[in-house]
């Protein structure tokens, strides 16, 4: 079995309240069978494109959205469902959006890589590699100018971290103290490159040095552990003393799209990694502390799985956009 | 009516929007303690502080891609990019972010940004720093493209761009920063879309932008000696493009040259004369000419840089051509 | 004569340039270990191993870039740009560096590299992976750009830009990747600069690429049901331009339609229309209409996608309206 | 007065035989007097464009040049004109480019900015900030595939170590192990904007960091530790070992183009640079050697002096290209 090295915490990590636990383990349920759901809608050709898929990586989306405030915004990438629906997209927005239904979040327009909601914060997931970063970068400009006390948070891959605009975008947030949280979510890959292949350093976080940034190697499998590392950096955006990088380790259970079977991972791997599943970690913290029992995750489970279905069966009655929608919001008219 | 650079104008036209809304900020290059390469924007700095006016490093992809965050939250930032060549520097987020913001989010967004940047070649800076950028931007729906040609332009298209709720590239031509012009004092904003006939005439019609309109009315005043009546058509703006003007022009004169600085592959003149020979075929007496830079870029040395960019002599000989038959 | 599909011919064409030559290598994101993501490349880092074949990091300024610095040092680099949608990231290293570097040091250099991306929509991709880019590469003198629309014209054509000794773009359409076709036993290197007259006619000439040339072809069908004779050209290169073929076909015809899968300002449309209008005015029976996607971008619904990409059904439209004037 | 940290030596500096150093110097001289008739040219509006000179650090590109081979390749920037004279570009050839003549080293087409000579493997000075450096990697991989035991160098500013190129190219060249040696010339300002506003460390070697990449920080005004220095990375490269980043803290003498004045400079600062000038600092090591005095100094300068003066008269009368250069070399024919 391949070991995975745990990395230590650099705060305190304090077990959350019931409520928020309860919280997060509805959600990182919900991200898990959305997951399931849509990868068996693709295979049977009821949606089109492509998607790719979040599973195993709850624990970053949903950690960091719970620390999150009405205010703050987001910034992600095509593997974007799961923090849609971690800062609370409605299953039916983002269902109806993977079909392309009017009703969808984007209207049919965005389709799996652009999981969108404004009002949620969510100021879009991008199919560009490292474009997100910018754009973050950008709305943290509006909350220091504004003095909104608000922060930003880009989240982006470990191949991600190669491309030109992380460099740029670090080094000037940095400069100008932006107040921006960056999470590159080390899932191991860039769609079927190991890291190694394409980056000579092993933990990301080292690169904050070349910006005097601060930078921590983080478990992301772990919810609480992302939480508590995620809020002490957005405390220090808050407090204007600038911004911070975030390498949350992490696997992806599904490969990088939707026909990708993963034939690159080492034996063993996947199924190292799904020992620290991190919906097992914050179930078995729950039952631990007596706030769950396996009769009640079960009908968790089961209740989202419903939802689920619901929202599939919804949205496959809504309709497509009118012909109409072909050339309105090219440009804002007013 | 005051007489003001192109340069001034432009600066004027930055300093009243940021004197008017709280909500626009400005960032670049070497723009605010500085004051800009060109010396175009001495003062803001001073006036607006160094949180509104801000120097950039040196990362076009970035600081492009937060203009469109800011835009996107609320501020109506203005971005320099120094050298029209460096719009392939930042190009992705200007095509595949700012362009497509808006619609591919179903509308959630609103992104008031524009985009100055100067481009344009006679003043011996080279293959890398000469070229225009407007094709690029054009064959990329979600922009508006605006070709400022003269003092009053510049300084109301500019203003125009920064109220528009939209993306907005303004391309000043930096062979152009001396030009001297009346601005009517009470001048404002100016809407984005209309072009306008700079000079009437019933022979034929160049339609023009930029320095190579200032060839162009060069030529048509020569030929006036010679009783040919050149009518020049300034775009202004590239995106929306006001196509009744041109129509209406086509149908009085039946004859049109259309002068581009600029490649000829995929470039903006054949839009003018598609248009012309969609709408306007039954006008046409004679064959369309386009005068460009052909499959030529820029070069250092001077000759070559004169002969690429339309001189008054070829526009000359086009418009004779055509007259010809 | 063999049947291909056009991903398979792309493949045989990068495996008998690699076999052909030891100076021609290949690089880009997972095209190696993986045989990239449109399953293209298979199979080549196997046979020729990971010294010239190789899988690059997330970093397309970088390595297009490489591509140059390799060419001008004795190799014939082909790089892989995943999807067109990318070629705004490596822009700079595109138009700034590739397509200027010859001429810039006086012809010191010589650039034969091949640049092989994915353009084009009809599968879903959404708004940032379905755009065609051959517009803006085309404004920037310095490319040949090469727009293959079959499984034969995919391999014979990249064989010919391999051995080019001058930048290509090789847009291959990822709606075709499944297209099959023949593709003769002792097909070599294809010239570029060759238009083909893919269907014969007589009383309209339909001008097109890669997916919409075959929406058109469905249309040429369905009119010589009705006796109306289309006459169709695949331009295949779009750099260099083949006009004499267009020419001598607007001769024949005297009616124009031209069909792109790109944005309509600023497209290649416009060049074509300013060919007939300088040079064949007088062939001219009736106006030329361009079919486009006039001034929308792709959105992911697939409604909305269909309606975007000119159809059987707008083409159609076009050629009545032309024909009955 | 202003006080100048002096980076220590990495590596055993050794003086250079005499006759290297003669030509080190004779090339700071040639590169200083050419910058300084530039100058004075434009002014008089007997060169048109604009021009970046590099008068200040010449001991990087002389020191650099050095120690290069036959086969080992060179791109720059547009601040270039030092890299060409140390490379061995004729005098005449850069004038007569200076002036557009078709005599130039790129027959006309070039201009101030893109000082290039295949046959010297200087493969061009560029004009966009930090796309010299992929195509030096570029450079780098053929001699990697083709074995030939050859490297590329590529030079570069401070502030170009912000821009993504720089972070795409570095990260490219660590892992591929290509034979190249990044050379930052820090000589502190960006245009008109100092490093530290737009650059939140102040030694840009950490950068190398995130690369897995040695990075050293060089005092550039002695061109025997930048001959040392450099050497020590080629080595590594010729050897397989991949790619080096040294820093060299340098200073501009003259704005940073022909038309700043550099107001922008603290009270003192380029005095106390003066006092380090590269010419000086080699001039005195060899007059303490007994390898120069004072008379042999000056009549060497003035000889170059002459010789630049001769290539100015020699460029003024060559002729301009002709019309059909305008289309010739878009494309190769053939
Ligand atoms: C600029 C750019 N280059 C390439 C791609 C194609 N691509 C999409 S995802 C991906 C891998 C990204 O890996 P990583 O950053 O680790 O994120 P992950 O997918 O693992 O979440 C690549 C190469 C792209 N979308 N954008
Ligand atoms: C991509 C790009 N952005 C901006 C410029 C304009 N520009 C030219 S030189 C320069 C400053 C570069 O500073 P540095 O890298 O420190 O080099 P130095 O000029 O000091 O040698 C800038 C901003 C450019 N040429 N290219
Ligand atoms: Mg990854
Ligand atoms: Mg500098």
């Amino acid at each position: 079995m391949i070991g995975i090295r745990i990395p230590e915490p650099t705060v305190e990590v304090k077990p959350l309240s019931e409520d928020i636990r309860r919280s997060m383990l509805y959600k990182m349920l919900q991200i898990r069978y959305t997951e399931e759901k849509l990868q068996e809608l693709f295979l049977a050709n009821a949606i089109r494109g492509t998607t790719h898929l979040c599973n195993g990586q709850e624990g970053v989306s949903t950690g960091v959205a719970a620390a999150l405030r009405k205010g703050d915004t987001v910034t992600c990438t095509y593997r974007g469902h799961g923090h849609a629906l971690a800062m609370g997209m409605p299953l039916k927005s983002l269902m109806a959006e993977m079909m392309g239904r009017v009703s969808g979040c984007c209207r049919g327009k965005g389709g799996s890589m652009h999981m969108t909601d404004a009002s949620l914060g969510l100021l879009g997931a991008n199919a560009i590699v490292g474009a997100q970063l910018p754009i973050a970068a950008g709305a943290a400009l509006t909350a220091q100018i504004e003095k909104t006390g608000n922060i930003a948070v880009s989240f982006f891959g470990d191949a991600a971290s190669n491309i030109g605009a992380f460099h740029e975008t670090l080094n000037l947030a940095s400069v100008w103290k932006l107040p921006v949280v960056f999470i590159c979510e080390n899932n191991r890959y860039g769609e079927y490159t190991p890291q190694h292949l394409t980056t000579p350093v092993e933990d990301l976080s080292i690169r904050a040095i070349s910006y005097n940034m601060p930078g921590v190697t983080v478990d992301g499998q772990d919810s609480e552990v992302v939480f508590a590392e995620f809020s002490a950096a957005a405390a220090r955006a808050r407090a204007g003393e600038g911004p911070t990088f975030l390498e949350m380790k992490t696997y992806r259970y599904r490969g990088h799209s939707r026909t990708d079977t993963g034939p690159y991972r080492p034996a063993g791997e996947l199924e190292a990694w799904m020992e620290r599943d991190p919906i097992k970690i914050l179930a078995d913290k729950m039952i631990a502390a007596g706030q769950l029992d396996q009769v009640e995750l079960e009908e968790l489970t089961q209740s989202v799985q419903r939802e689920i279905l619901g929202a599939v069966e919804w949205a496959q009655r809504e309709p497509y956009p009118d012909p109409e929608e072909l050339t309105r919001d090219i440009f804002y008219e007013g | 009516m005051t007489v003001l650079t192109y340069r001034e104008a432009v600066r004027n036209a930055l300093a009243d929007e940021l004197r008017s809304d709280p909500k626009v900020i400005f960032f670049g290059e070497d723009v605010a303690v500085a004051g800009g390469v060109f010396k175009v924007t001495p003062g803001l700095y001073e006036e607006f502080g160094g949180e509104r006016v801000r120097d950039t490093p040196i990362s076009e992809e970035a600081f492009v891609g937060m203009a469109l965050g800011a835009a996107i939250t609320g501020l109506r930032p203005i971005v320099e990019l120094m050298f029209a060549d460096f719009i392939p520097v930042a190009m992705d987020q200007i095509v595949n972010q700012i362009a497509k913001y808006r619609y591919m989010s179903g509308g959630q967004f609103v992104v008031p940004l524009t985009i100055r940047s100067a481009q344009g070649g006679g003043v011996g800076f080279g293959t890398q720093h000469s070229q225009t950028a407007e094709n690029w931007l054009m064959n990329t729906p979600g922009l508006k493209v605006v070709v400022p040609g003269n003092p009053a332009d510049a300084y109301g298209l500019l203003r125009g761009a920064i109220r528009e709720n939209n993306p907005v590239v303004v391309l000043e031509h930096k062979g152009l920063y001396n030009m001297k012009g009346e601005v009517p004092d009470d001048l404002g904003p100016l809407p984005l879309g209309k072009a306008r006939v700079v000079r009437e005439g019933s022979d034929l019609t160049i339609v023009a932008t930029q320095l190579v309109c200032q060839h162009s009315l060069k030529v048509a005043e020569e030929l006036a000696a010679e009783g040919i009546s050149v009518e020049i058509i300034d775009l202004r703006t590239m995106v929306p493009l006001d196509s009744e003007t041109l129509l209406s022009s086509i149908a009085k004169t039946g004859r049109l040259v259309v002068v581009e600085e600029a490649p000829h592959a995929s470039g903006w003149g054949g839009d003018i004369v598609s248009l012309a020979a969609d709408q306007g075929i039954f006008y046409l007496d004679a064959p369309v000419k386009r005068v460009n830079m052909g499959n030529v870029m820029f070069a250092y040395s001077e000759p070559l840089e004169k002969l690429a960019i339309p001189s008054p002599e070829r526009i000359k000989a086009a418009v004779r051509e055509v007259l010809a038959t």
